[in-house]
Formats: C-alpha cells, sequence, structure tokens
C-alpha cells in the first residue's frame, strides 16, 4: 500500500490539524519579515511622509485602511466560524431549505451601501482638495520649475532662477513648488512618495503638480511608469535645503557651462547621465519640448 | 413585410437624406445659411436619428411589439451601453485634453473655476 | 515603405537573444518536438486528429482549452520565477542575469499569457464543459463556431510561443501603452506579436461569447425558465454580455495600435495629432470589464460549490442574480480609475472612484450570501470547498485594498506601485485563479469519471494559500516603502532585498503547489480505478449530476424536464422524475477539419502581418473565406445515434 | 408581392446569433466613432474636413448605397414568394450598385491620396480613412457573400436553409446602410460645416 494511502487513512481530527498548519505558517511568515525588518533601517515612504500633500494623503490611507478592516473583521470571523461550527459532524441546526430573510438581506445590502457612502463622500471632497493641479494655499509665490522627462534621466529647468539641473531637483524647505511636467521620451511618471502623489509626463502634454518638503532632506523620485529599456534607472533625488543654501546653490549653478538648445539635444539622447547643474539660458527649451510634437498647430 | 413597407421606407430614408444634404449644401455654398453653427448640427444630428429609425423599423422590422421587440430591446441595450462608452470617452478626452494644454491658456479658461484652480 | 521586400522584417538575427532566452527556445521546441514524437511513436496523430483536433462535440473542445491553458500556465509561471529571481539579484547590488529589455519582455508576456491564454483558456474550457450540461442542453448552439473559436485561441497561444523561439515579444507591458509601442520606440516585431497574438484570440472570444449567449439563451431544456436555471449558468450569461460589450472596443484599439505600426498611422504616436491618451482610455474601457469577464464565472463556482457541499441551497439566489447583473453594469462605469495620475479633472477623478466603490456593494452581498450558504449548512471540507475557504481567505485582502485604491488620493500614490501589483494578484490568484481550480477539481469527476486524489488536492491548496501570502504580502508591503513596478533592479542602499527573497521563497512554494497538483493529476490517472466516481460523487444539485460520468457525447439520453431550482436535487428527494418517455435517435455535429484550417490561417496571417510578408497576407485570408465558403456547401453536418445504442 | 408574416430572426438560434454579432458590430463602430470624435481636431497643420470632402460625391454615394438596400429587402420579399429569378436579378442589382458604391469610395481615397492627404499625414486623417476604410471592408465583405449566395442559389431551389442565410445577408446589408447613414452624417456632413 502506498505511503499516500497509509496518510490518507490517519484519523487526527481534521481541523484543528489544519488550522495549526495554517497558524505556523502565518507566524512563520511573520517571524521572516519580523526578521527582514530587525536586519536594517527601512523607510516606508508612503507612511514616513515629509511634504504637506503626502501627509494629508497618508492621513486618507490610514483612514481608508482602517473602513476596510471594520468590514473584513466581522466577515473573517463569520468565515471561519461558521466553517468551524457548521463542519459535518459537528451538532448544529441544519436548515437546508433556508435560502432568503429580509432582515439579513437588508443588513448587508444596508452596510456596505452606508460605508461606501461615508468612503465617497471622502472621496469627492479629496480628489479635489488634494488635486495635483490645485495651489497650496501659501500666499507666497510658488517656485516655478519645470520639469523633461527624457530616456533615463530627469532634466529640471528653474525659468526664474535662470538654471538647469539633471538627476537633482533642489528646492527650499517650507516653500510651496509648481511643477510643469512633460516628457520628450515614451510616457513616464514623475514620482516623490515622501512629498506627493504621482503624476504622468508625457509628450507634447504638459501636467501640473503642487508640492512642497516639510523638513530638510533629501527624498527618493523615480519614474514609476515603463517608458523604455532603461526606465528603471530613471532615479533622482530632490534635496530640501534652507532658503540660504538654496540661494547659493543657484548662483554656484549660474558659474557652470551654459545650457542652451544644443546642449539640451545632446541631453536628449538615450542614456543615463550624472547630477549636473548649468546655467540656463533659453527660457523656451520647455515648451519647445512639447511644441516639437505639435507638428503644426493644434 | 410588404413591397409597399419598403418601398415607404425608402422614399422615407431618401427625403431625409435630401433634406439634410441640401440643407449642408446650401450652409456651405456663397449665401450662407440663416440657422447658426449650432442649430446647423443639431438638425442634421436629429434628421440622421429619424433615418436610423426609419430603417430600423422599415428595413430592420425593428417594433416594439411580439417577437421582433426582442431584438429592439437587445439593440437598445447595446446603444445605451455604446453611449456610456463614447460619452464617457469623449467627457474623460475632453477633460484630459484642456488639461493638458501647455503654458498659461489654462489659467484664463472659464473651466478653470469650475475645477478650483486658482493661481494667485 | 510597404512593398519592401517579400521578406519583409525577417532576418536570421532574430533566433538568438542570449543563453538565457535559449534556455526558453530549447523547452518550446523541445516540447512540441517531443509531443510530435510521441505521437508518431504510438501511431497515435490520425487517432487526435479524428477524435480530437475535428471534434464538434463542445466537451473534447473544452478538455483541449484546459490542456493548452494548464500548458500556458506553467510558462506565466516560468516567467514570474525568472522574475523573481531577478528581483532578488537586483535588488543587492547585483545585476542579475536578466537586462532591462529582457526583464520587461518576461512580465509582459507574463501578463498576456496568464490572463489571455491562461485565464480565458480556462474558462472557455470549463464552460465547454459543463454549460451544456447544465442546461439540460445536448451540445452548444453552434458546434462549428466554437471549434473555429478554439483554434483561434490557438493561433494567438501558438503565435506567443513563436516569439520565444524566433523573433522577441513586446517590451512594453501587458496592455503595450503608446507611444512606447509605437513604432518610434519599439521598432522590432515584439509589439506586434504581442498585438497579432491576442487581437487572433480576442476575436475568437467574440465568437464564444455569441455562442454561449445563444445556448443560454436558446437551449435551455424545457421548463428551466432563466429563474430556475443554476447560478453558475447564470454568471455565465452574465459574463457574455459583458464580453460580447467590451471585447469589440479590444478589437477596435488593436485595430487602430496595428495600423499604426504596420501602415504608418497616427492614431497614438507622440507626434502627427495623435493622442495616446485615447488608447489607455479605450484599453481600459475592455480592460477593466475584462477582469470581471474572469472573475464572474469564478463567482458562479463558488456559488455551485458551497451549495452542494453545505448541502443546502444557494441563500438568496436572487439577490445573487441581481449582483452580477449589477456588476456587469456597474463596470462600465468604472475604467478611468486605472488612469487617476494621468491627470483628468477632481469631477471625472471622483465620479469613476465612487463608481468603483459602488461595484464592491455587489461582490460583498455575493460574499455575505455565500457565508449564509455555509450557515445552518452542513459543509463537507473536499477540495473543492477547501478552494473556496483559499478564495475567501485571500480574495477580501483583495477586495479591501480594491477599495483604497478607488480612492484617488489614495491611487496617487499607490499607483503603478507594488502595492497594486500586489492587489490584482490578490484579485486574479484569489478570485479567478482558485475558482477556476475549484471548478476543475469539483467537475472532473463528470468528463473522466474518477476524481482527484483527496489529499494531495489539499496539499496544493495549502502550499498555493501559503505560498501567495509569503509571496505577496512582502510585495504590499514594497508598494508601502514607495517601490515601484516593472524595475529589474533597485538601489542596494534601500534595502528591499530581504523582502524579495521572502517572495522568492512564497513563488517557491506556489510553485511546490503547482508541482502537487502535477503529481495529483498523473496520480489520480494511475489509480482512475480506484478513485472511480459515480454519477454524483458530491451529491450534486443540478442537472450535470444526473448524467452518467463520463458525461456520454450526447449528453443526456432523453432530454429532462424540469420543474424547479436545483432540478437534480428535487428529482432526488421526491420530486418529479427528471427524464420519462421513450428514447429517440440522436442528432451529434459531424467532425469538420474547418475549425482547425481557419485557426492556422490566422495564425498564419498574424505571422505575415507581424514580419510584413504582405504577400500572405491575401493567400491567408483566401483559404479563411474559401474554407467557410465551401462549408456551406456541405449538407449534411450530422450523424445519427440510434436509439437503441442509448438504452445499453 | 404578396404579403408574407414576418418572422423576426431573433426568434431562432441563427438569427439571435447574426443579430448579437451585429451588434458587437456596432460596437466596433462605436469605438471608432469616438476615436474619430476626439482626433478629429488633431489636423497637424493638414488639411481638415471642409478642406477634403466633397458633397455631391458623397451624396452620390448615399443614395446608391440606399437604393440597394431596397433592393436587397424587395429580393428577400421575392425570395419568400418563391420568385428565384426574381430575387437573383434584385441581388445582381444589390451587388452591381454595392460595386459602384465601392468603386466611388476607392476613387475618393485613390484622390486624397494623390493631393498628398494620405493617412500617415495626420490623426483626423488617420481616423477619417480608418473609420470610412472599416465601412467599406464591411461592404466588400457583404459583396463576396452575396456573390456566394447567388452562386449558390443558381442551381438549388429555395431551401429554408438558404432563405435564413438571405435573411441574415439582409440583416447585414441594412446594418451597414445604417452605419453609412451615421458616417455620412457625423464625417461629412458636420466635417463640412466646421
Amino acid at each position: 500500500m502506498s505511503m499516500l494511502d497509509k496518510l490518507s487513512r490517519l484519523k487526527v481530527p481534521e481541523l484543528s490539524r489544519r488550522a495549526f498548519a495554517a497558524i505556523c505558517a502565518l507566524t512563520a511568515l511573520a517571524l521572516l519579515i519580523a526578521l527582514w525588518l530587525a536586519s536594517g533601517q527601512h523607510t516606508f515612504d508612503l507612511f514616513q511622509t515629509r511634504g504637506q500633500i503626502a501627509n494629508r494623503e497618508r492621513t486618507l490611507l490610514i483612514f481608508s485602511m482602517l473602513l476596510a478592516a471594520l468590514v473584513l473583521v466581522p466577515v473573517y470571523y463569520m468565515l471561519y466560524t461558521f466553517a468551524w461550527r457548521y463542519k459535518t459532524g459537528h451538532d448544529h441546526k441544519y436548515s437546508p431549505n433556508w435560502d432568503t430573510d429580509k432582515k439579513y438581506e437588508t443588513i448587508w445590502w444596508g452596510i456596505p451601501i452606508a460605508i461606501i457612502t461615508v468612503l465617497a463622500a471622502v472621496t469627492w471632497v479629496t480628489s479635489h482638495s488634494l488635486d495635483p493641479y490645485k495651489p497650496l494655499n501659501d500666499d507666497r509665490q510658488h517656485l516655478k520649475v519645470q520639469v523633461i522627462a527624457l530616456q533615463y534621466k530627469w532634466l529640471f529647468l528653474y525659468p526664474d532662477q535662470e538654471v538647469a539641473s539633471v538627476n537633482k531637483l533642489v528646492i527650499p524647505n517650507k516653500w510651496p513648488i509648481e511643477l510643469d511636467i512633460t516628457s520628450d521620451a515614451p510616457m513616464n511618471s514623475f514620482w516623490v512618495p515622501q512629498l506627493s502623489g504621482q503624476i504622468y509626463a508625457m509628450p507634447g502634454m504638459s501636467t501640473k503638480l503642487h508640492l512642497d518638503a516639510q523638513q530638510r532632506g533629501t527624498f527618493k523620485g523615480m519614474s514609476s511608469n515603463i517608458s523604455g529599456a532603461d526606465f528603471s534607472k530613471m532615479n533622482f533625488t530632490v534635496e530640501s535645503v534652507g532658503i540660504e543654501d538654496f540661494k547659493t546653490w543657484v548662483t554656484n549653478a549660474k558659474q557652470g557651462g551654459h545650457f542652451t538648445a544644443d546642449s539640451y539635444t545632446k541631453l536628449a539622447k538615450p542614456g543615463g547621465a550624472q547630477p549636473v547643474t548649468y546655467h540656463l539660458h533659453d527660457k523656451s527649451i520647455y515648451d519647445n519640448a512639447i511644441m516639437k510634437y505639435m507638428g503644426g498647430h493644434q | 413585410m410588404t413591397s409597399k413597407a419598403y418601398l415607404t421606407g425608402f422614399m422615407m430614408s431618401l427625403s431625409l437624406t435630401v433634406t439634410a444634404f441640401i440643407l449642408v449644401y446650401g450652409a456651405t455654398s456663397v449665401g450662407g445659411s440663416p440657422l447658426s453653427q449650432g442649430w446647423l448640427i443639431a438638425v442634421i444630428a436629429s434628421l440622421a436619428v429619424c433615418q436610423l429609425v426609419v430603417q430600423g423599423m422599415y428595413f430592420l422590422h425593428l417594433s416594439s411589439k411580439g417577437k421582433p421587440g426582442r431584438s429592439l430591446q437587445i439593440m437598445l441595450f447595446v446603444l445605451v451601453m455604446a453611449a456610456i462608452v463614447v460619452g464617457g470617452s469623449i467627457w474623460v478626452m475632453h477633460n484630459l485634453n484642456y488639461r493638458m494644454m501647455p503654458g498659461e491658456q489654462k489659467v484664463t479658461e472659464t473651466i478653470q473655476d469650475k475645477e478650483n484652480i486658482h493661481h494667485h | 515603405m510597404i512593398f519592401a521586400s517579400w521578406l519583409g522584417k525577417l532576418d536570421w538575427s532574430y533566433f538568438w537573444h542570449g543563453w538565457v532566452q535559449f534556455g526558453g527556445q530549447i523547452a518550446t521546441v523541445g516540447g512540441a518536438l517531443t509531443v510530435l514524437a510521441a505521437l508518431i511513436y504510438f501511431k497515435k496523430l490520425g487517432w487526435l486528429y479524428r477524435n480530437w483536433l475535428t471534434s464538434l462535440d463542445a466537451k473534447k473542445i473544452g478538455v483541449m482549452y484546459i490542456v493548452v491553458s494548464v500548458v500556458m500556465l506553467l510558462r506565466g509561471f516560468g516567467d514570474a520565477i525568472m522574475m523573481r529571481l531577478q528581483q532578488i539579484l537586483g535588488s543587492g547590488g547585483g545585476h542579475g542575469f536578466l537586462s532591462g529589455d529582457h526583464f520587461q519582455q518576461v512580465f509582459t508576456a507574463h501578463g498576456t499569457i496568464m490572463i489571455f491564454f491562461v485565464a480565458m483558456g480556462l474558462m472557455f474550457g470549463i464552460i465547454n464543459l459543463i454549460l451544456p450540461l447544465q442546461l439540460g442542453a445536448r451540445d452548444v448552439a453552434f458546434p462549428l463556431l466554437n471549434s473555429i473559436a478554439f483554434y483561434l485561441y490557438l493561433a494567438g497561444v501558438i503565435l506567443v510561443n513563436l516569439s520565444l523561439v524566433f523573433g522577441e515579444f513586446g517590451a512594453v507591458g501587458w496592455l503595450a501603452y503608446p507611444p512606447l509601442s509605437e513604432l518610434a520606440y519599439s521598432p522590432g516585431p515584439g509589439v506586434d506579436y504581442w498585438l497579432w497574438s491576442i487581437q487572433i484570440a480576442g476575436i475568437g472570444s467574440t465568437l464564444s461569447g455569441i455562442n454561449f449567449l445563444v445556448t443560454i439563451l436558446k437551449k435551455r431544456c424545457k421548463g428551466m425558465t432563466l429563474m430556475k436555471m443554476p447560478i453558475f449558468s447564470w454568471s455565465i450569461l452574465a459574463t457574455m454580455i459583458l464580453l460580447l460589450l467590451v471585447f469589440p472596443i479590444l478589437t477596435a484599439t488593436l485595430f487602430m495600435l496595428s495600423l499604426d505600426r504596420s501602415m504608418g498611422m497616427h492614431f497614438f504616436t507622440a507626434d502627427m495629432g495623435g493622442n495616446a491618451m485615447m488608447y489607455i482610455n479605450l484599453i481600459w474601457a475592455w480592460g477593466h470589464p475584462e477582469v470581471y469577464v474572469l472573475v464572474l464565472p469564478a463567482f458562479g463556482m463558488y456559488s455551485e460549490i458551497v451549495a452542494t457541499f453545505s448541502r443546502k441551497r444557494l441563500f438568496g439566489y436572487t439577490s445573487m442574480v441581481w449582483a452580477l447583473m449589477a456588476i456587469c453594469v456597474l463596470s462600465f462605469f468604472v475604467w478611468a480609475h486605472h488612469f487617476f495620475t494621468m491627470g483628468a479633472g477632481g469631477n471625472v477623478n471622483a465620479f469613476f472612484g465612487i463608481m468603483t466603490m459602488v461595484i464592491a456593494i455587489p461582490t460583498g452581498v455575493k460574499v455575505f450570501n455565500w457565508l449564509f450558504t455555509m450557515y445552518q449548512g452542513r459543509v463537507h471540507f473536499d477540495t473543492p470547498m477547501w478552494w473556496f475557504m483559499a478564495f475567501a481567505t485571500t480574495f477580501l485582502i483583495g477586495g479591501g485594498t480594491g477599495v483604497m485604491l478607488a480612492v484617488p488620493a489614495i491611487d496617487f500614490q499607490v499607483h503603478n506601485s507594488l502595492f497594486l501589483v500586489a492587489h490584482f494578484h490578490n484579485t486574479i490568484i484569489g478570485g479567478v485563479v482558485f475558482g477556476y481550480l475549484a471548478g476543475i477539481a469539483y467537475w472532473l469527476p463528470k468528463i473522466f469519471g474518477f476524481k482527484l486524489h483527496e489529499r494531495l488536492g489539499k496539499a496544493a491548496v495549502y502550499c498555493w494559500v501559503t505560498g501567495f501570502f509569503t509571496a505577496f504580502m512582502p510585495i504590499y508591503l514594497l508598494g508601502f516603502m514607495g517601490a515601484t513596478r516593472r524595475m529589474e533592479q533597485f538601489d542596494p542602499a534601500l534595502q528591499y532585498q530581504g523582502l524579495f527573497i521572502i517572495s522568492g521563497i512564497g513563488t517557491a512554494i506556489i510553485g511546490l503547489g503547482v508541482l502537487l497538483q502535477v503529481v495529483q493529476l498523473g496520480y489520480s490517472i494511475w489509480k482512475r480505478k480506484e478513485l472511480a466516481a459515480g454519477h454524483d460523487p458530491w451529491h450534486g444539485r443540478t442537472l450535470e449530476w444526473s448524467v452518467p460520468s463520463p458525461a456520454p457525447e450526447y449528453n443526456f439520453a432523453r432530454l429532462p424536464v424540469v420543474t424547479e431550482r436545483d432540478a437534480f436535487w428535487v428529482a432526488k428527494h421526491g420530486g418529479p422524475a427528471l427524464y420519462s418517455g421513450p428514447f429517440k435517435d440522436i442528432e451529434v455535429p459531424k467532425e469538420s477539419g474547418v475549425g482547425l484550417v481557419v485557426g492556422l490561417a490566422a495564425a498564419v496571417f498574424g505571422f505575415g502581418v507581424i514580419w510584413q510578408l504582405w504577400w500572405l497576407l491575401p493567400i491567408a485570408l483566401a483559404v479563411i473565406i474559401g474554407t467557410l465558403i465551401k462549408q456551406t456547401y456541405v449538407e449534411e453536418t450530422e450523424r445519427i445515434i440510434p436509439a437503441k445504442e442509448l438504452k445499453a | 408581392m404578396s404579403r408574407q408574416k414576418y418572422e423576426s430572426p431573433t426568434t431562432n438560434a441563427v438569427g439571435l446569433g447574426f443579430w448579437v454579432y451585429l451588434m458587437t458590430d456596432l460596437m466596433l463602430f462605436a469605438t471608432l466613432f469616438a476615436t474619430y470624435g476626439v482626433l478629429r481636431g488633431n489636423t497637424a497643420g493638414g488639411p481638415a474636413g471642409h478642406d477634403i470632402f466633397s458633397l455631391k460625391l458623397v451624396f452620390a454615394e448615399t443614395i446608391i448605397l440606399l437604393v440597394s438596400s431596397l433592393t436587397a429587402g424587395l429580393a428577400l420579399l421575392s425570395a419568400h414568394a418563391g420568385r428565384k429569378t426574381r430575387m437573383l436579378q434584385l441581388l445582381v442589382i444589390t451587388g452591381v450598385l454595392g460595386a459602384l458604391f465601392l468603386g466611388l469610395e476607392i476613387n475618393e481615397f485613390r484622390v486624397l491620396l494623390a493631393d498628398g492627404h494620405s493617412w500617415q499625414n495626420s490623426a483626423f486623417l488617420s481616423s477619417y480613412f480608418t473609420l470610412v476604410g472599416t465601412h467599406g471592408l464591411h461592404i466588400f465583405a457583404g459583396l463576396i457573400w452575396l456573390v456566394a449566395t447567388v452562386w449558390y442559389a443558381l442551381k438549388r431551389p429555395l431551401s429554408p436553409r438558404f432563405m435564413q442565410r438571405l435573411t441574415m445577408f439582409s440583416l447585414f446589408w441594412h446594418f451597414l446602410d445604417l452605419v453609412w447613414v451615421c458616417i455620412f452624417s457625423i464625417v461629412y456632413l458636420m466635417g463640412v460645416l466646421a
């Protein structure tokens, strides 16, 4: 008789053995993750947020997780208690033809509708209040930055400060920033998880994003939409510095090489790039990068 | 289903078509047309819908009563779903195209206020 | 540009892409050749052609769908293992064994294969096996169309596997967003392989949709009104309505993208007025209803399984039907939640976000109805019921994260992140894969006459669930850490490697589950005598359990007459008899090679467009049209099974 | 022709199946119309509708297709009345008119290409050629079906199976005329007005 058949004749109470095995697996997984957590310093960008916009998005995320848990916990409880109590062999009430009950049905049409209405109201409000196109309510003039996603690098243009910077976005701390974003390459997505939600960067189109940094530091930025073979190398950093440091950074950058339309064309060729800054002369680079795709007039 | 029915359907479609073409031919010729652009398009659209109904009744024999009613119900359901997809797409794309326009034109457009995009 | 040369884009260099892909080429070509050699060696080629390839019996076509889908599941799972390995190696400072471009081809193939050639294949397979039996029908409405649809699906499978052997595959993601998928950025044949394999399979799906919708509306047995139909058939009715409404959108959108690539048009190009956003809008107008097309049949299977194994009527049949129809209609108002981050206004995002949440209500109602079907029932935990418990455990988390993703302001932070990747694997593996595996475990005895081995089955379920959690909980966490999807290497300073290793272990456990299922299948076939199942192995409730197992070619010797829901259960427990009256001759559709010819010609047409061999296209079209017109001249398409044979 | 009791196609399985197929075609054209609606304005510096459309040509095409729709209906009627030769004559007329319509359309495209307005020049032209061209392809498929039907009926009696196929064909032909009504209204008439 094969080993499998012997096994299947074992008379261990089936459900308890299964429950034990499931608990054992879950603890093993939890242990593994705890081990990983202890093994180093990890930042959860979506929770350890550093920007006004990202902070509000985090609260919304936590609120919706709680709301989801509010529904899931009772359902999980019912799932396993019903499975245990009504398993064949356990003595319990058996009513095979009881298949409708207006009271229960109104409950589980009603409660989800109520919860969804709450979340829908929150959604309506936050879809407008956290609209990336909505400027931050700050009476100071937003710092204007033009972002061009190129093949496998980011170009940041500061028209008012006459500075161009590659793969590094330096911003004054606690200052509202307004970003106009386009792409001179396949579609990308501009995302700095710790500061704000993402927005697509598309050729021939200009999208807007408003964000700020609430404290000094360096934050990870990336393209979160596939745009070619080396898109995973399209990372950049956002540095939030004091106002004075920002001014010095601008003056130093303006000592650098001149950034003209030709230098843009060279930079636009596919390939990575090290962070470097230039003195921006040609203010129309951003608009030309869009008009290039318009082919005549719109 | 008689030849008389087909002929009446044909004549009605013919007249609807001719009216539409004459209207547009007149509008684009030197005299121009009494109706404004928006009205003209509305008239053409209604003429087209009338012709769809006429051809549906006389050629496809769609009618609300009895067995042929089933094919009409199916068609109406599909038309509603098609309208949702086409209408939804045009609404979404119109909104997206507007918000993708480069430069500052967006600031002055009236939609600006509705979408609460206010610059200081 | 069009008549460059009669050799088109063909080039020897497309055979060689490095050692890793060479392994894949050996596996694909080797596998195909071994099967062919075995068939020739055992002299079974003729048998295969007469009994299977040209058969119009829906059940045989169903088995063929499932066999091809399982093979593609193994290939898709191989892609998954390669991705896990690459991300483990790539997040520790190394470069791993896949270049960026190759990694992108792997996940594009993984997504395309799992959705189009595994999930859709299994769905059509199970529908072919069970729908006629549940409706009390002898056959589907259009047997020949059924065969043509299968071979169009097979043409898609051939093209997607051919891309591994000769040429490349798209490196653009499973929905190939332009402008990346346009000629300017993807000049190779890769995107065309992707495009034409799913275009041809998609047209096959539309034909199947027509076939099954008409089968449900026209081929039900006497007395079975729509509200007395089994709930699984209801889920197929809802699925087919949805499928028929949205697959034309896919056909049109892919047609436009192929015109961009093959004829230089500018629908979605970055320049010359093209608008890539319109492609994204249209592909998701099909895309989201498509995932409901995949999950609704699984919901139907869970309803049948929970009712049968709880020995109880399904709780709230009417509200379950209303929930199905609500999901079917509501899924038309949600597609823009796939591009909240494109830049649409607050009104647009809020509308589509709220409609996405509203769809969670009927889904929630279905879950409550399943729970209350178990309530006060006698639940027997056989393998199908274990699959349901696995589904309930995993899918609820998927539903929860789905409602979170529906809020635009949250989606701005998690769109295209690994959180999203974990969410849709949660709903697709938890909902669709577990559902179809449950359906196969539940109905296989009816088709083959033996049960699958129980303990191996339960061990496989256990590995699938444990493996799933171990594989995808770390991916959720990575999403929270701000890791985006489709990356083959990460900055080691971010210390993602630990989580990718845990996820790799999870994938290995799932692999063990898959292995156990293969062992289970082999062992069950070997021991099919001992595992023989009678006509009613699970104390079933619906008509398919009233016929002998394996179900005969004509399904019902005498057509049943039905008076109530759960017709077989009622008949078993003192209700009016299902079968009465004399045995009559039965007409069964004759074997026909039309489907096979049309499918292969479609594959040749696809190959011709991919490699711009323009001279091939009219030939392929002529073969298709010629075969179809010739078929109209065939008079007797049925063969008779004499009445006396039925009595035996 | 005598009065025939009209038996709606959706009563039998084949009729319902074909009607459902027509509905999927309707969704296909709806998608192409939606794309045309979105890309209409994207002329990329090239010509717009009013620069390249000729109303006289479109009017001729519309009338031809309308007449062919009538003759297709009358052919079905005479088939129901059992008058095979009359049916064949009407079917041939339908085919000739259909071919004439297609000829005019292909010529219209040829002229556009000759003037340098090819589908490669702008999104508007791409969506125009594709929308009108897809309708043209359907007409071409209808003509092949028509030729096959006439060839089949030449030496055979009017069997019920043949009647079913002829009903399907006439549904298909009328459906294409409905789509053409939308095309000439939205693409040509509104295009010329803009």
